[in-house]
């Protein structure tokens, strides 16, 4: 059995029926209960499961995360949700210093089996505090598990497998994809592994690297340069930041021998360098053209105002362009 | 008898507020209340993608922005400060150009959502969107004060949801230690977009609070301007004093949902809403000023009007000014070489 | 008359403490002060390159400690709280495994600081540097013995300088507004390092905190371990019985430098602290158990000299066991299959 | 005039000739007043400046930074002390959010003049939470610039522009180099410009970019390789790790021909990502050797026990080994 579906109402399900299937699974963020939170991500959960289990805390970060860290540390399964990526800032240390580091420091004696959800990512008007990418940041962090889904089955098989890890697992939820993606989802209860990247595209003469929102640009992009010029771009998902899968970008990147890396967040320091770095490392020599990263601009945040949000955001023209510059290298 | 009364009545001189005072603060309020109205218009109309309401708070806000002396002493509102933000000189047409994003946006150019208030030249210090990051930067604002030996002071507002964040604590704690020259203004309307108070903290008085941090705390109604005001120029004249910082606590009412994005039919049933709307600091404070004599129904209708016209004439300006240019969006990541 | 000295005399029977608590509580109280002068010498030897005292503080750790049920409630301590462990189970062993970097220190194999206490097997949690981060979990762990119906109490301790931090206030926040079995402890030593109180809060008394999160605080002579005992056994059995939490403040004093690293002459007086020493919790105790009988001088020479004799050898068996294999450094980042 | 200092010396003697020199400078931070901060920088600065100047602040670094902000919008100069780096995190929002956004959000009507001090690294037995490397996140905040300094020279002349910076300066000091690196320190009033690289050693047949205690390492392998292999390795001081100053590494890559950077922080998304990235992106057909990457392992942070932290710590021995493997390339 399958339904379509788009991925805020896929996440809603999933976790509906995570807390049906365990009641060891909670939910705990700002506006979650009553407003079944502003995405409407929780909407009817605290009716139907009770404020004991759907907690509309107070705003404050840290103690989100903090107070998750504890209730995983003592039998529970938290799923908090901090309503914007942007405003995870505050629990930086908590998840950095607490949640990522609890297990190494102890010797392996404690676990923190929780999820934070997040919904990140621009293009939505939201202006500087309502569009961060923070992929970069929490990548960083050996001991946190940073996965983004892009579509409505990965949102599922994620989601349930975030649940179900024995760490911490920072879920990150592209804003304009909420709505904007739909997809088959399957009523049977799958899990998509943390870890492997998966190849959204296969392609012979270009890898593109992507995930979010600009996963789907690369897409619709690689689609065009099929149509257009019949070139044929193999794009991969990343879809777990960290740990990375090196090896499926890799094995692409060695059979087609270009590779470009997209991603929305600030170019310089960003999660694509990374990726890059990685390529260069160790795939250099299997390389037949120049190492291309398209990304956002290095300046604070996205603006307010139509046209200097839109001057931001990488589209898929832009992708297109770089595209097919480098498969005609 | 009649003289009696007239005295009973008069609540505004023996707080040092002139005739001239009551109506300019009146005037702010209204003003407030109708970029409100004609703000929702503007998002209902699809020319106005986001907005923030000030609707219920115009009261209280007016009332603890007034004892601050313009030029000298320095603003740190929230997003939820327009009427703040109009006592300290913005103009209508200042707050359309929020609204719309344009270049002229004296608070960002455009960069930000409407209703992140910032000017230099008027004192307001730059918002941001996270909660309560702002009233840390009032301790320190007080602390150069205190330290350059200037006779200002500084105040902050927040709503009563801030009061969860570690930084409000932070911020209370080093202007406590310092005996500081910053007056910290909780503005509560009993709601965090949907979360109650009764869920962001266990009491149900937040002022309470400044006891922990050795100054004192004030909890006063909201609706009653002259309340707000006199506990705010008391706390405004201790703070000029050396007599450190205070606490108040204005318990308020947001008519409007939490932005035009916000659904509060979720979390307030409607007769709680219409039961604060009852009780409208606007509605009270234009009675007061019938009661002494300062105007009546005619005198508040062609107001109305007359500010309508402006606020309508400032919406056309705005609209018609000019977006940022795009490329424009690479500036000020640093300071440029002038 | 004697009959009535001796009531006088006798504060543990009505605290429901027997002559085995006292005897067992002198011993763990002995048992830290020896661990402590022990890894000192050590660290003056060369053999430890850094030592987190505990001395001055034994009496209301174990005091406070002591309320708690062993394999049932849970112990959120901070660095400084080795007679904490102790109560908990923890043993001087254990706490020269933790000294040495040793493979078998229970807290973390070696992979942490001396004094970062952990053990799930005890029940106590793994604690971290950053000060007041380990606050929270106590609020959330709490909320799961809430959740989950157990019968269970935490107690989260803490310093005078954890409560500037704004974790504090959103743990103490979170707690007060649902009611939940948690006991903050603060062992108010006057000194964050080297800052002292005055320039840590606005206020003397730090338990003045809990009114504001809409929970009871009580400060008490961390001196005095009936005290300290009487105030947590309350906390704890309210907190059992759904009464809520308790910020408890135990006014105690360290009597040597923060860490072997420190150099305290710079900002405490020697006479400041030869002051202190006279206070010692410890020789009050003993000369508690003394006064009701249970010991006398001697007994106090034979203990201390059968209780070091156990710390030595424990020092030497610490000292003898195995380091970490280097590769293991790469291990428990996440999940190990099993 | 000269002068051999160490580090944690001239750090002091700067911040004191800048006291002197300017009364809107300030020093705030835990333990900077009557202890002269832990690493002893601020020693005497209590009795001389007075308790308005040299705040002992209370144990909470978000405020520090955030009244620090506050200080800086409202005429003064303050320097802010981070105890240790590693308890930076609880003030990540106030960096990000605040002191990196003010002048954009702003349209450039505010700046923040801020100098954050924060001692970092590790090979000082300091354990997980007093070794730790924090570049790679705060590189990654636009509106922020970051200055390594390793050597006195450098430490006096990069505070003295940090502190007449217009901008947010993230200063950091790394703890093993405090008095383990002398040098000779002019005593006039210079200033090393934030932004540009330094080439730290002059050579021909391959580029080492690092920053940093690494930065020694490496000039110490380097100088081994010239001796017994006659290799001349350049060595370049990143020196300012955000902006990059991406010109002065590529110009080195592009002479030499081979390229390798070494860091401390954990390898993946560290700051050598960008670094590697940027030369593969610009510099690839320049180049005739692999792009090699030396950094910490992926693991949360430096063990305590002797045994572990050496396991963790690059050394120069493991990057002598790495150079003369690429120079053999
Ligand atoms: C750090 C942070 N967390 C969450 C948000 C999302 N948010 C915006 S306004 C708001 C509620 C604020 O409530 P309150 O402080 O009471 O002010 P009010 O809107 O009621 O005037 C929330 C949760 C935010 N802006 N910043
Ligand atoms: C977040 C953070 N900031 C700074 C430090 C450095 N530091 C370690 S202990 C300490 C003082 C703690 O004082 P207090 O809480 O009173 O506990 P005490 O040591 O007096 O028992 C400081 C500043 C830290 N460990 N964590
Ligand atoms: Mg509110
Ligand atoms: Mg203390």
């Amino acid at each position: 059995m399958m339904a379509e579906k788009n991925i805020v109402n896929t996440i809603h399900d999933t976790l509906w029926e995570e807390m049906k299937a365990d009641d060891r699974v909670l939910i705990l963020g700002e506006d979650v209960g009553a407003r079944g939170g502003v995405f409407r991500v929780t909407a009817g959960f605290m009716d139907e499961f009770g404020e004991q289990r759907v907690i509309d805390t107070p705003l404050a970060e840290s103690s989100i995360v903090g107070v998750a860290i504890g209730m995983a540390l003592h039998g529970l399964l938290p799923v908090a949700e901090i309503q914007f990526a942007d405003f995870i800032h505050p629990a930086f240390d908590q998840l950095v210093s607490e949640a990522a580091r609890l297990r190494y420091r102890s010797n392996g004696d404690f676990g923190v089996p929780m999820v934070v959800r997040a919904p990140w990512g621009g293009g939505v008007h939201g202006a500087l505090y309502h569009s961060q990418s923070i992929e970069g940041f929490y990548g960083h962090v050996p001991g946190l598990k940073v996965v983004i889904p892009s579509t409505p089955h990965d949102a599922k098989g994620l989601l349930r497998a975030a649940i179900r890890d024995p760490d911490p697992v920072l879920f990150l939820e592209h804003k304009k994809t909420y709505r904007l993606i739909k997809g088959e989802v399957p009523d049977d209860a799958y899990e998509v592994p943390i870890g492997p990247a998966d190849v959204k595209r296969e392609g012979q003469d270009l890898t593109c690297v992507a995930y979010g929102l600009m996963l789907h640009y690369c897409l619709e992009a690689a689609a065009k340069l099929q149509e257009e010029d019949g070139v044929s771009v193999e794009v991969v998902d990343v879809r777990t930041i960290a740990p990375l899968d090196r090896q499926t970008i890799l094995e692409s990147v060695r059979k087609t021998g270009k590779a470009m890396v997209v991603y929305e967040d600030n170019r310089t320091y960003g999660a694509g360098a990374e990726i890059v770095a990685t390529i260069a490392e160790e795939a250099m020599f299997d390389l037949d053209g120049p190492l291309v990263r398209v990304g956002g601009p290095d300046i604070p945040a996205m603006p307010f105002s139509g046209p200097l949000e839109h001057f931001y955001m990488p589209d898929a023209e832009e992708i297109h362009r770089a595209m097919k510059e480098l498969a005609a290298f | 008898m009649s003289q009696r009364v007239k005295e009973a009545a008069d609540r505004h001189s023996p707080l040092g507020l002139t005739e001239d005072d009551l109506r300019r603060m009146y005037r702010t309020m209204v003003t407030a209340r109708l970029c409100d109205e004609a703000q929702f218009r503007l998002n209902r109309q699809g020319r106005a993608p986001f907005v923030v309401p000030v609707s219920g708070h115009e009261g209280c806000q007016v009332a603890t922005a007034w004892p601050l002396t313009r030029g000298k002493d320095i603003f740190v509102p929230y997003y939820r400060d327009m009427a703040v933000c109009l006592v300290a000189g913005m103009t209508p047409k200042d707050v359309f150009l929020g609204v719309f994003g344009k270049a002229d946006d004296p608070s960002s150019g455009g960069r930000q959502m409407p209703a992140h208030w910032g000017s230099r030249r008027l004192g307001i210090i730059s918002g941001s969107s996270p909660i309560a990051t702002q009233v840390p930067h009032a301790s320190g604002i007080a602390y150069a004060m205190k330290y350059r030996g200037e006779d200002a002071v500084v105040a902050s507002w927040f709503g009563d949801g801030a009061t969860s964040e570690g930084d409000w604590h932070e911020a209370l704690n080093f202007a406590g230690i310092h005996k500081l020259p910053v007056v910290f203004v909780c503005e509560n309307n009993l709601y965090a977009i949907s979360v109650p108070l009764s869920k962001q903290a266990g009491i149900s008085e937040l002022a309470l609070r400044a006891e922990g941090y050795g100054f004192s705390g004030q909890t006063v109604d909201g609706n009653d301007a002259f309340a707000c005001y006199e506990a705010m120029k008391a706390a405004v004249d201790r703070a000029r004093d050396g007599g450190g910082p205070t606490l108040i606590e204005c318990m308020t009412y947001r008519f409007h949902p939490h932005t035009s994005d916000d659904d509060d039919r979720t979390y307030r049933t409607r007769e709680e809403v219409e039961e604060a709307k009852r009780k409208d600091a606007l509605v009270i404070f234009g009675g007061y000023l019938k009661d002494v004599g300062l105007i009546d129904d005619d005198g508040i209708e062609s107001l109305r009007a007359e500010l309508k016209a402006e606020v309508d004439a400032a919406v056309d300006e705005a609209w018609n000014a000019a977006d940022p240019d795009p490329e424009s969006a690479l500036r000020h990541v640093f300071a440029e070489e002038s």
